[in-house]
């Protein structure tokens, strides 16, 4: 067939690319080589837009065994354990089938985890929908959670936090992103990198069927007359096979049959393929008559385009095919030797024995196009909001209006259709900062949570990446745990256009410097680029998702209050920040201004020595203050407990509404026992750590002192409405 | 009687079938087990089998045409994904 | 005592429940699917999970494996099965426990802790229970709204086969206390012979403090005595 | 020519549809969902709906009266839970 310019744009390859595709061949390539182009230059696989960017980040750290570039990152909690994670999106397929798009988001990011010889042990994901009143909303939500939750709960992993946002800047593309976590031996950690010649390269898994492939389905009518509809664009997740799978790869991996394993996620056999031989700078051979498939009279490049799901690719010891082939029947999956490892240097496709395609390695991978795109940077506003020409509202009807509002609702209703608890192992569920998992049989824990602010990144980029990793090390601190890593999630628009190149250029600079400063090194992540509509685009939306080490867990520590007549303090100054609060958001619409700022030195200093408290037994609760400011973090650690609190009202500063809403970073409160008081107080005071004394707890009532008192099952009540009434 | 042959005929009940099922090529994770299942139990000969859904419905409507089209419609609003599922309305 | 876990294609509570055995002291083995002798068992269970997928009806395919017929001979000689969640959609399907389990009465899977109330303390299963004990325990399932006949029902009320209930924490049994639909809030059942149990619950959840409570430790010792 | 026929009758192969309903008796709790959403999406003169399992089963077979036993035999033992299931078989 002839590569006609349609046929080329149709793959998403622009003109230029196409010249160099045809420099590295020396030749036109055929049909089924473009679409192996296609399919490896394309931003998700390639990173040619982000790759100059991610470069920057701090990767590197003691505890980083792996870092970026593997499957997943992998960081050592001490002794023989290692912990494998990563967070990937699925953000197009869960807007056209919410359902099976996020169920094969959770089974794809799970693979990349157990693919590393870990079984995993948590799940976490971080979704977000358009308006609420958007026509569209409320099937998608209903559709992600039950997807989530569907493909989690069969596999049998729990699903244990999260965040759920909800705002009009993804009204038509949502995000869908999910975080897996496992637990591996240090020493038994699998690579994709192959070694040796003349190796088998063996498929296990499903049958490979017509699913998702892209750039064909666009493309098809050139090559199929057969209408569009013969080529789905969305996979249908299965999770029973997907624990098979699982089970049979961790059984394989018990002893020294593998050399390499990948699995087939994005671009399916090409870029697992590719990856691995040219990660072990070898030549790779396939012989797709082999491939199990699913359909009748599928061709080469439909089966090297398929994006079915539950596939590995393996490289065997020699001689083990026997003893690994037997693992797999045993859990009723499909076990063909369909390659070698050669020594080419180039992927060779054959069927029936006759080359349908052969293409240099280094042409798919380190040749790959690598765009410098243009970027400008955000100015910083200088608007200051004039709170004299606002109109007045009671503190009591602010917080409830925000406690009520969909963003700042108790996630009930999505957690409780999420497994939390199968493994045993879960110490603490959502609802809490962050989620507490203990390694199996042990002592040890580990800590895990997501977050991202997009108000704040949309705002000011730079301010807000380094936000999010504040954030999420805050959140890991709150438990007790010591933030060791992070993964990140990077959701923007379109890379083309230079503003949204600059939201992702400097978002990446704020995170570098948080995470640089804070010793918190990335380890894996994804990038999610033209996410929107040619028009418009979402808010830049980087997610990151941090693990943190329990190194003994004798009780877990959380957010609920749990005593009568405590002290409560906040650590770290309020000075009223509210630009950019949920507080102007939910009660006048005013999404203008600058985001809080972060002071790194202030942010670690509180977090240590919060978690010195922590770990020297003198706090009976923690709570970092995020989103809402300090009455709403008050709120959450009252609701669901006999315990509200009596605030005094803030002497030093002229607006309370400033004092209780503003958003100032690098906060946290602290329940103390009267007894532990003068200890704590000494341990800050040593520090020089900004603290105030701001009240008490007391039975039954949320209260500020003359200005509001609320019963806490009212609180509880109003908290927990929206979703149910939705 | 004209009223009551009005009556009738506002009472006049249609019944439909509609079956759901998922497009030629999109995975069917549930047959495939089923049909392992059927064939480890010694049923032989057994070719292919698939799964979908299937609904009875039943509607108080005088004019048939027009609740067909209804049925349509509620198999396009929610009881099919047309994305990966196609569907078929029947009168019984 | 020794005990047996039968592991399916798809179970997935079957770490859990023999790290709770383990814990209570008993000899336990784990028996997959395809094999066709069990071990000398005392007790023996099939675990939570999505026994193949939970495809076509949950607990219907396993219900048809090689293991399940001697599952079956075992409870016909007296053996002491328990069968939890998925296991207990398993031997209903298998016939070994009488009526069914189906959706939700919301169509939601529902993970959450709720409380369930001890109604026969005097089994195998329970005897270490006091009659009307609320426990807090914790549930994790699509398909738990327990239907059977009303002959079947009778059966269950006046042969005191009713093993839990659900509740609210004051022990109320009633409509707002039941997750899921089942018929009279029934959580759990025994066989008439009550040599076979099966819950929806987890009582292999709730043995360690650290992650839940241990509500579920007196089902495990009731047995061992 | 015969055994072009022979070939031809054993490749032969039937087509059989199974829908799987829950007995009247039973309550629907999905049917009862499904009802209520189409009603609130503003589908009026729906009187009901019930929800069942649709199966497309193909099998290799010469003779469609031992094909359509075959048929019934799978949903006794497998597909149908005849406590609280009615089947039906029909050839397409
Ligand atoms: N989609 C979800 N899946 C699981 N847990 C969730 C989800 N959305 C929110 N949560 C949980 O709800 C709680 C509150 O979330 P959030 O307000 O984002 O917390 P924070 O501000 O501490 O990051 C957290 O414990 C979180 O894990
Ligand atoms: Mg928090």
């Amino acid at each position: 067939m002839k590569i006609t310019n349609q046929l080329i744009e149709k793959h998403g390859l622009k003109p230029e690319e196409y010249s160099t595709i045809k420099k590295l061949l020396k030749r036109e390539p055929n049909l089924l080589e473009l679409g192996i182009f296609s399919a490896m230059w394309n931003e998700h696989c390639s990173y040619k837009s982000s790759r100059k960017h991610l470069k920057n980040l701090p990767t590197k750290g003691k505890k980083v065994i792996q870092g970026p570039g593997e499957n997943a990152g992998v960081i050592d909690i001490g002794d023989d354990d290692a912990i494998i994670f990563k967070i990937e999106s699925h953000n197009h397929p869960s807007y056209i089938e919410p359902y099976q798009g996020a169920a094969t988001g959770v089974g794809g990011i799970l693979r990349d985890v157990f693919t590393m010889g870990a079984r995993p042990i948590a799940l976490l994901n971080s979704i977000h929908f358009g308006s609420p009143s958007h026509f569209k909303t409320k099937s998608l939500l209903n559709g992600v959670v039950s997807g989530i939750g569907g493909y989690g709960n069969c596999i049998g992993i729990p699903t244990v936090a999260g965040e759920t946002k909800f705002n009009s800047t993804y009204n038509e593309n949502i995000l869908v992103n999910a975080m897996a976590v496992g637990h591996a031996k240090k020493d038994k950690i699998f690579y994709s990198k192959a070694k040796g010649l003349n190796k088998s390269v063996v498929y296990v898994g499903s049958k490979t069927g017509r699913d998702g492939i892209h750039g064909a389905s666009m493309a098809s009518a050139e090559f199929d007359e057969n209408s569009e509809d013969k080529k789905p664009t969305v996979q249908v997740g299965d999770p029973f096979t997907e624990k098979l799978l699982m089970e049979a790869c961790l059984e394989l991996m018990k002893d020294k049959s593998i050399i390499s394993i990948q699995d087939m996620g994005a671009a399916g056999l090409t870029s697992s393929s590719v990856e691995m031989a040219s990660k072990g700078e070898l030549g790779i051979e396939l012989h797709l008559d082999k491939v199990p498939c699913r359909e009748e009279n599928m061709t080469p490049y439909e089966m090297m385009l398929s994006e079915s799901q539950e596939r590995m690719l393996i490289i065997l010891e020699d001689g083990k095919e026997k003893h690994a082939n037997e693992i797999f029947k045993k859990w009723d999956l499909d076990f063909v030797v369909i390659g070698r490892t050669t020594n080419t240097n180039k992927l060779t496709l054959k069927y029936n024995n006759k080359i349908e395609g052969e293409i240099p390695l280094d042409a798919l991978a380190s040749k790959a196009p690598i765009y410098d795109r243009k970027w400008v940077k955000k100015k910083l506003t200088k608007n200051k909001v004039d709170f004299k020409k606002l109109k007045k509202v009671k503190i009591e009807d602010a917080l409830i209006k925000i406690l009520s509002s969909a963003n700042h609702s108790d996630k009930n209703w999505i957690t409780s259709q999420y497994d939390q608890m199968v493994m045993c192992d879960t110490a603490q569920k959502s609802g809490a900062d962050a989620a507490i998992i203990r390694i199996h049989n042990k002592e040890k824990a580990i800590a895990v949570t997501v977050d991202s602010s997009s108000n704040y990144c949309k705002a000011h980029p730079l301010t807000g990446g380094k936000q999010i990793v504040c954030e999420n090390w805050r959140n890991l601190i709150s438990v007790g745990a010591k933030p060791i890593a992070i993964t990140n999630c990077l959701n923007f628009g379109n890379p083309e256009n230079p503003k949204i190149m600059g939201e992702f250029a400097e978002c990446l600079i704020g995170i570098k410097e948080s995470c640089e400063f804070l010793n918190f090194p990335v380890v894996s992540g994804n990038v999610s680029f033209y996410n929107g509509t040619n028009k418009k685009n979402i808010s830049p939306t980087p997610v990151i998702g941090g693990v943190g080490l329990i190194q003994k867990l004798k009780k877990t520590m959380d957010h609920k209050f749990k005593k009568d007549d405590s002290i409560i303090i906040v650590i770290g100054k309020t000075f009223g920040h509210l630009e950019q609060s949920v507080f102007l958001e939910e009660i006048y619409s005013i999404l203008d201004g600058q985001p809080p700022e972060i002071n790194l030195i202030n942010e670690k200093n509180n977090g240590e020595n919060v978690l010195e408290i922590i770990n020297k037994n003198l706090v009976n609760a923690v709570h970092d203050i995020s989103t809402g400011g300090l009455l709403v973090a008050l709120a959450e650690m009252s609701m669901g407990t006999n315990y509200g609190v009596k605030i005094n009202k803030p002497k030093n500063l002229t607006n309370s509404l400033k004092y209780f809403f503003g958003e100032d970073q690098g906060r946290y409160i602290l329940e103390i026992d009267k007894e532990n008081f003068e200890k704590v107080e000494k341990i800050l005071k040593n520090n020089n750590i900004f603290y105030e004394n701001i009240g008490s707890t007391q039975k039954d009532y949320f209260e500020i002192d003359k200005e509001m008192r609320i019963d806490i099952k009212e609180l509880y009540k109003i908290n927990n409405q929206w979703y149910n009434n939705y | 009687m004209a009223k009551q042959l009005r009556l009738n005929l506002k009472k006049n009940k249609l019944k439909f079938s509609v079956t759901v099922t998922l497009k030629k090529d999109v995975l069917d994770p549930q047959g495939k087990v089923v049909q392992n299942t059927l064939q480890t139990l010694g049923m032989d000969n057994l070719k292919s089998i698939r799964q979908g859904k299937y609904f009875e419905i039943e509607l108080d409507d005088s004019d048939s045409k027009t609740a067909e089209k209804k049925v349509n419609d509620m198999c396009k609003k929610l009881l099919a994904n047309l994305i990966i599922e196609d569907y078929k309305v029947s009168k019984i | 005592m020794n005990s047996s876990v039968i592991v399916f294609p798809g179970s997935n509570c079957d770490r859990d429940i023999a790290t709770a055995l383990e814990k209570m002291q008993f000899k336990n083995q784990m028996v997959w699917h395809k094999e066709t002798k069990l071990p000398k068992s005392d007790l023996i269970v099939v675990p939570g999970g999505f026994s193949y997928g939970d495809y076509l009806r949950s607990g219907a395919i396993a219900g048809k494996s090689l293991i399940i017929n001697e599952v079956i001979k075992a409870a016909n000689e007296g053996c002491l099965i328990l069968g939890i969640c998925n296991g207990f959609q398993i031997l209903t399907e298998t016939g070994l426990l009488k009526g069914v389990l189906l959706r939700n009465k919301n169509l939601k899977f529902i993970n959450k802790d709720i409380n369930i109330k001890v109604i026969n303390s005097d089994t195998k299963f329970s005897n270490k229970y006091k009659k009307n004990q609320i426990l807090k325990i914790n549930i994790a399932h699509n398909e738990g709204n327990y239907f059977t006949n009303s002959d079947h029902l009778n059966e269950l009320k006046n042969e005191n086969l009713i093993a839990f209930k659900y509740c609210d924490k004051d022990g109320n049994v009633n409509e707002s206390a039941n997750p899921n639909g089942s018929l009279e809030n029934i959580a759990g059942i025994f066989n008439s012979k009550k040599n076979i149990l099966g819950m929806m619950p987890h009582p292999e959840r709730m043995v360690d403090n650290l992650i839940s409570n241990t509500d579920g430790i007196n089902l495990f010792s009731s047995l061992l005595k």
